[in-house]
């Protein structure tokens, strides 16, 4: 199994269990921290079939910042609003809420 | 010797992630997954994309986990239960595992890479990374930038009606002459340094706008941390400009491309290395301003009980 | 023997993280494994830098090692000061 | 060409300048921008119309290595539509976001992010370049996030919390997609994607793409989160959220399955693709009836509207490609997303007035108020006829193409649901209007200025318009309309 396999596996795996987290946790901070998790295994997928074919191609690279600096950006607004739910409703868990029909 | 370092560290990877998510409490989760963007950052030096360690180290795990870390500080100021370790989830685990084999799958059957046969078009920079970035998929970086505001206004308006005129954060209480205002006072000039010479550097090597810029930021945050800068209002419209001024410098650079007939975000050659410079010396200042408020989050008062 | 010194010193300095990952497992309460995590690790990366001192060439690259060294006992240094007043005020409050 | 660009600046540069510049000044600005977007997406669609599709390689970098834009017919009748709610809004919203009125913070931050919603539509509708719609739609949801939360209460911060999970999981399988594609065919371009050598995982690429999709469109069952989402914005939020939002990720997912990837649209997915659509139908109908608040009773019913929009796959996609009725049914699910563009804005817009006179929107506040605000009731009432399917609206002409082509082609199951749908709206609707029409009003109501009553009213008539103006519609629709769908009948 050659190193970038390796760290392809890694990434699949690494997005495999962040999505678990993002559906099985409960505490919403841990929510988000699964997000970052899928986050940055995708972009490590991502970069290993860059690095594919000798030279590194710039293309997954300069994508990659780019989606680390949106997941950032998602965070920061995720993480603003639980903080705001949690002052006015004194929980960090969804409420199990009236779907209606 | 390096595949047996690889497969380590790929162990560590996937060993941390585990612990992330199925570990007991939300402050070990953020801490382990501080460790695991750390451990990222050492697998991009690995794939041979410096630029992408250091996005990774400096926003992934860096920036990401001060986020977290006052986030958790402030979840405990209103929230006193913490909730309990989901039940285990068979369907979702059957689920993410099926995500995770048919990734693991495609990467077996994908076709070997297209192999470009041109080199890469001048751009203006050596380093390719920053050429993708602020030439050939300019458009995709202006955007990004434009996201990052996107975010800050959406986060301010998580701010109680009360507090709109506050300063940005939660009021810090800092020892004066004690080890933070000390560190707070060291930190800075080596920080700033740091980050001036990543964006000043990235035209040739790897670092840029964004890695320098959350450099700076870090510098910003460690200050206002200290108690060395007070965090502004919204209000301050010195601020404001400099939230606004990397992606207006990018636009107008954009505009005059199309108004001198060479087309929206063209730029020409001979003038194509000093506009990036340009470029990215305002997009750093605005990256940085934005960054240090979005971690400071919204303006809250003292707490009213 | 330049590759000796590199090899005696990183492993006098892996000994080191050695002594203090343990401590970090094994001691009772926050101080003490502080005390152990803070004194072995710098006194590990500092052996560990200078055994990467023999491999480097040119003072440009020896004085940036040092220089790492410097800021990471800075930053551990306060963070440890931090940890430790925040563990007296859990204790105290 | 320069349209193009101005569609893509003029919000971006707005936004910019009422962050940064001073209360009324940045204001001013935000509201020459507005007119001037507006201005700039007529003379677009009146250029494509004239000169066919309009392409720009921004930077003068041709895809693989640079983004291709591309205005076609799709792309310009949402923004005019676009544009058209936008306008409408935004008059409503000058009054709803007075600082007097809605307070320092929702009156500075409705503008920008208004802006910036109306940039990432923008964006979505003209780029070929599937990285570039990632960002482009991360910066819509973004944006509709801050106004989902803009009114600050516990119910409309938990809606945002639980719009944003959806949405980040969306995003990431969505993003997931494009790595697969650019990891198998080293490009990104929508147009060179759809003559690349297939590979194996283009299958599992166009699946994950859509089902991170679906989640951002709120299809049956990702809709869990629109309904109290839309529901807990302020009326010109919810205008925006409700009529725009949707459509964006819903335009991606057209591109995909007919301009990038139709030899990968099998039967049996497409199918699947439409049962949910179907799902959605019957489930939002039934669910919007049981509802007790006036604005839940519209916010569900988009969850039904978006629904058979997706009818359209099996009718125009896999075996149905190219065949005589493909056309017809593209055309109408683009005039179904377009009239309910328009129709669910004026209606959100209506709901908002009537709730500032009433006070309220349970079903029994609003007994009567047509009475003192004809207009309002009857923007409503013209909405409802639109999203009910009736002639001579432009709901009427989508159904009708959509029908026309699933009996044409033998799969009578969406025509049933298409039919089935529309008395199920007829149901939902009727007792709101009943309600507004109904005798016998509670305290004194003050309705709002007939000039503010005039927006819904003119956006409702905009999309009965639509109906009776169809045959200029189809005619841009036709621009670059992807081979699949290119057959009429």
């Amino acid at each position: 199994m050659s190193a970038l396999t390796l760290y392809a596996l890694t990434g699949s795996a690494a997005i495999g269990i962040g999505f678990y987290g993002l559906i099985a946790a409960r505490h919403l901070l841990r929510r988000i921290v699964a997000f970052n998790l899928i986050g940055s295994g995708l972009f490590l997928f991502f970069g290993a079939t860059g690095a594919r074919g000798g030279a590194a191609d710039p293309v997954p690279q300069a994508l990659i910042i780019t989606g680390i600096v949106v997941a950032l950006s998602a965070s920061a607004l995720a993480v603003g609003l639980l903080v705001a739910h949690a002052r006015v409703a004194g929980r960090v868990v969804l409420p199990e809420e009236e779907d209606g029909g | 010797m390096t595949w047996a370092f690889d497969a380590a560290l790929c162990a560590l990877i996937l060993g941390v992630a585990f612990a992330t998510v199925l570990g007991r409490g939300v402050f070990r989760s953020i801490v382990f997954f501080i460790v695991y963007g750390l451990l990222m950052a050492v697998a991009w030096v690995r794939l041979d994309a410096v630029d992408v360690a250091l996005a990774e180290a400096a926003i992934g795990a860096g920036l990401t986990g001060v986020l977290f870390l006052t986030t958790f500080g402030r979840l405990a100021r209103n929230v006193s239960d913490d909730a309990a370790p989901g039940r285990f989830h068979l369907p979702a685990a059957l689920a993410c595992g099926g995500l995770t084999g048919a990734l693991a799958w495609a990467w077996f059957a994908m076709p070997a890479p297209v192999r470009r046969e041109w080199e890469l078009p001048p751009a203006g920079v050596e380093n390719p990374v920053t050429a993708v970035l602020l030439n050939f998929r300019a458009w995709d970086t202006l955007l990004e930038s434009i996201v990052l505001l996107a975010a800050l206004i959406g986060l301010w308006m998580m701010a109680r009606d009360g507090d709109w005129g506050n300063r940005l954060g939660l009021p810090q209480h800092v020892r004066p002459g004690g080890v933070m205002a000390g560190f707070g006072r060291l930190l800075p000039p080596v920080g700033f340094l740091v980050g001036v010479y990543l964006v000043y550097v990235g035209a040739d090597q790897p670092g840029g706008a964004f890695q320098g810029g959350t450099v700076l930021a870090a510098v910003g945050l460690v200050a206002a941390m200290a108690g060395l800068v007070r965090p502004p209002r919204i209000a301050a419209h010195r601020w404001r400009v400099a939230l606004v001024a990397g992606p207006s410098v990018f636009l107008v650079a954009g505009l005059a491309g199309a108004v001198l007939g060479a087309g929206f975000l063209t730029l020409p050659e001979p003038v194509a290395g000093t506009a990036i410079f340009v470029i990215e010396v305002g997009l750093a200042i605005s990256i940085a301003v934005t960054l240090v408020f979005l971690v400071l989050g919204p303006p809250e008062g003292e707490r009213r009980e | 023997m330049a590759d000796i010194a590199t090899i005696a010193f990183t492993g006098l300095g892996l000994c080191f993280f050695i002594a203090g990952t343990i401590g970090l497992l094994r001691f009772p309460d926050v101080f003490t494994r502080l005390h152990a995590l803070t004194k072995a690790d710098n006194l590990g990366l500092g052996f560990i830098t200078l055994g990467m001192l023999f491999q480097v060439e040119g003072w440009r690259e020896m004085a940036l090692l040092v220089l790492i060294w410097a800021l990471t006992l800075l930053a551990a240094g306060t963070v440890s000061q931090l940890i430790a007043r925040a563990a007296l005020k859990d204790r105290s409050g | 060409m320069s349209f193009l660009v101005a569609l893509l600046v003029l919000p971006l540069a707005g936004a910019l300048a009422i962050v940064a510049l001073p209360g009324q000044a940045g204001r001013a600005a935000a509201f020459s921008a507005i007119a001037a977007t507006a201005a700039a997406a007529v003379a677009l669609a009146a250029s494509v119309s004239s000169q066919g599709v309009l392409r720009l390689e921004v930077g003068g970098w041709a895809p693989p290595l640079g983004i291709a834009l591309a205005a076609d017919g799709l792309g310009v009748t949402l923004i005019v539509m676009t544009a058209t709610v936008m306008a409408g809004v935004s008059l409503v919203a000058r009054g709803t976001f007075a600082p007097d009125l809605a307070g320092d913070r929702a009156a500075f931050g409705f503008w920008p992010l208004m802006l910036l919603l109306w940039s990432a539509l923008n964006v979505v509708f003209l780029s070929r370049d599937l990285f570039n719609l990632y960002v482009g739609i991360e910066l819509l949801s973004l944006a509709a996030i801050g106004l989902v939360a803009i009114d600050g209460k516990a119910a409309a911060l938990a809606a945002a919390i639980r719009y944003i999970v959806f949405a980040l999981a969306g995003s990431l399988l969505y993003l997931a997609g494009v790595v697969l594609i650019y990891a198998s065919h080293g490009t990104l371009d929508i147009d060179l994607v759809a003559v690349r050598t297939p590979s194996a995982p283009d299958g599992l690429a166009l699946a994950l793409m859509t089902a991170g999709l679906m989640a951002k469109t709120a299809l049956f069952p990702f809709h869990v989160w629109l309904p109290p989402a839309h529901a807990g914005a302020p009326a010109p939020a919810s205008a925006l959220l409700s009529g725009l939002v949707p459509k964006a990720s819903f335009v991606i997912l057209m591109r995909l399955w007919f301009d990038a990837m139709p030899d990968r649209a099998s039967d049996g997915a497409l199918v699947l693709i439409a049962l949910l659509g179907t799902a959605a139908v019957i489930w939002g109908s039934l669910a919007a009836l049981a509802q007790e608040r006036l604005k839940l009773i519209v916010a569900y019913s988009t969850v039904a509207q978006i629904g058979y929009l997706f009818l359209v796959f099996p009718l125009a996609g896999g075996t149905s490609a190219g065949l005589p009725w493909a056309a017809g049914a593209w055309t109408g699910a683009v005039f179904l997303a377009l009239s309910h563009g328009l129709a669910k804005a004026g209606m959100f817009l209506a709901v908002g007035h009537c709730m500032a006179a009433a006070g309220g929107d349970r079903l029994s506040a609003v007994r009567g108020l047509a009475k003192v605000m004809p207009m309002t009731a009857f923007a409503f009432a013209l909405s409802a006829v639109t999203l009910v399917g009736l002639p001579p609206s432009g709901g009427f002409t989508g159904k009708y193409l959509v029908m026309t082509a699933a009996f044409a082609s033998g799969q009578w199951l969406w025509a049933l649901v298409m039919a089935v749908g529309g008395l199920l709206a007829a149901a939902y609707l009727y007792r709101p209007l009943a309600m507004l029409f109904g005798r016998g009003a509670g305290a004194s109501p003050v309705p709002p200025s007939r000039a503010r009553q005039a927006v819904p009213l003119l956006l409702a008539g905009a999309s009965v318009a639509l109906g009776i103006a169809s045959a200029g519609a189809y005619g841009i629709l036709e621009i670059g309309r992807p081979p699949a769908a290119e057959e009429g009948l």
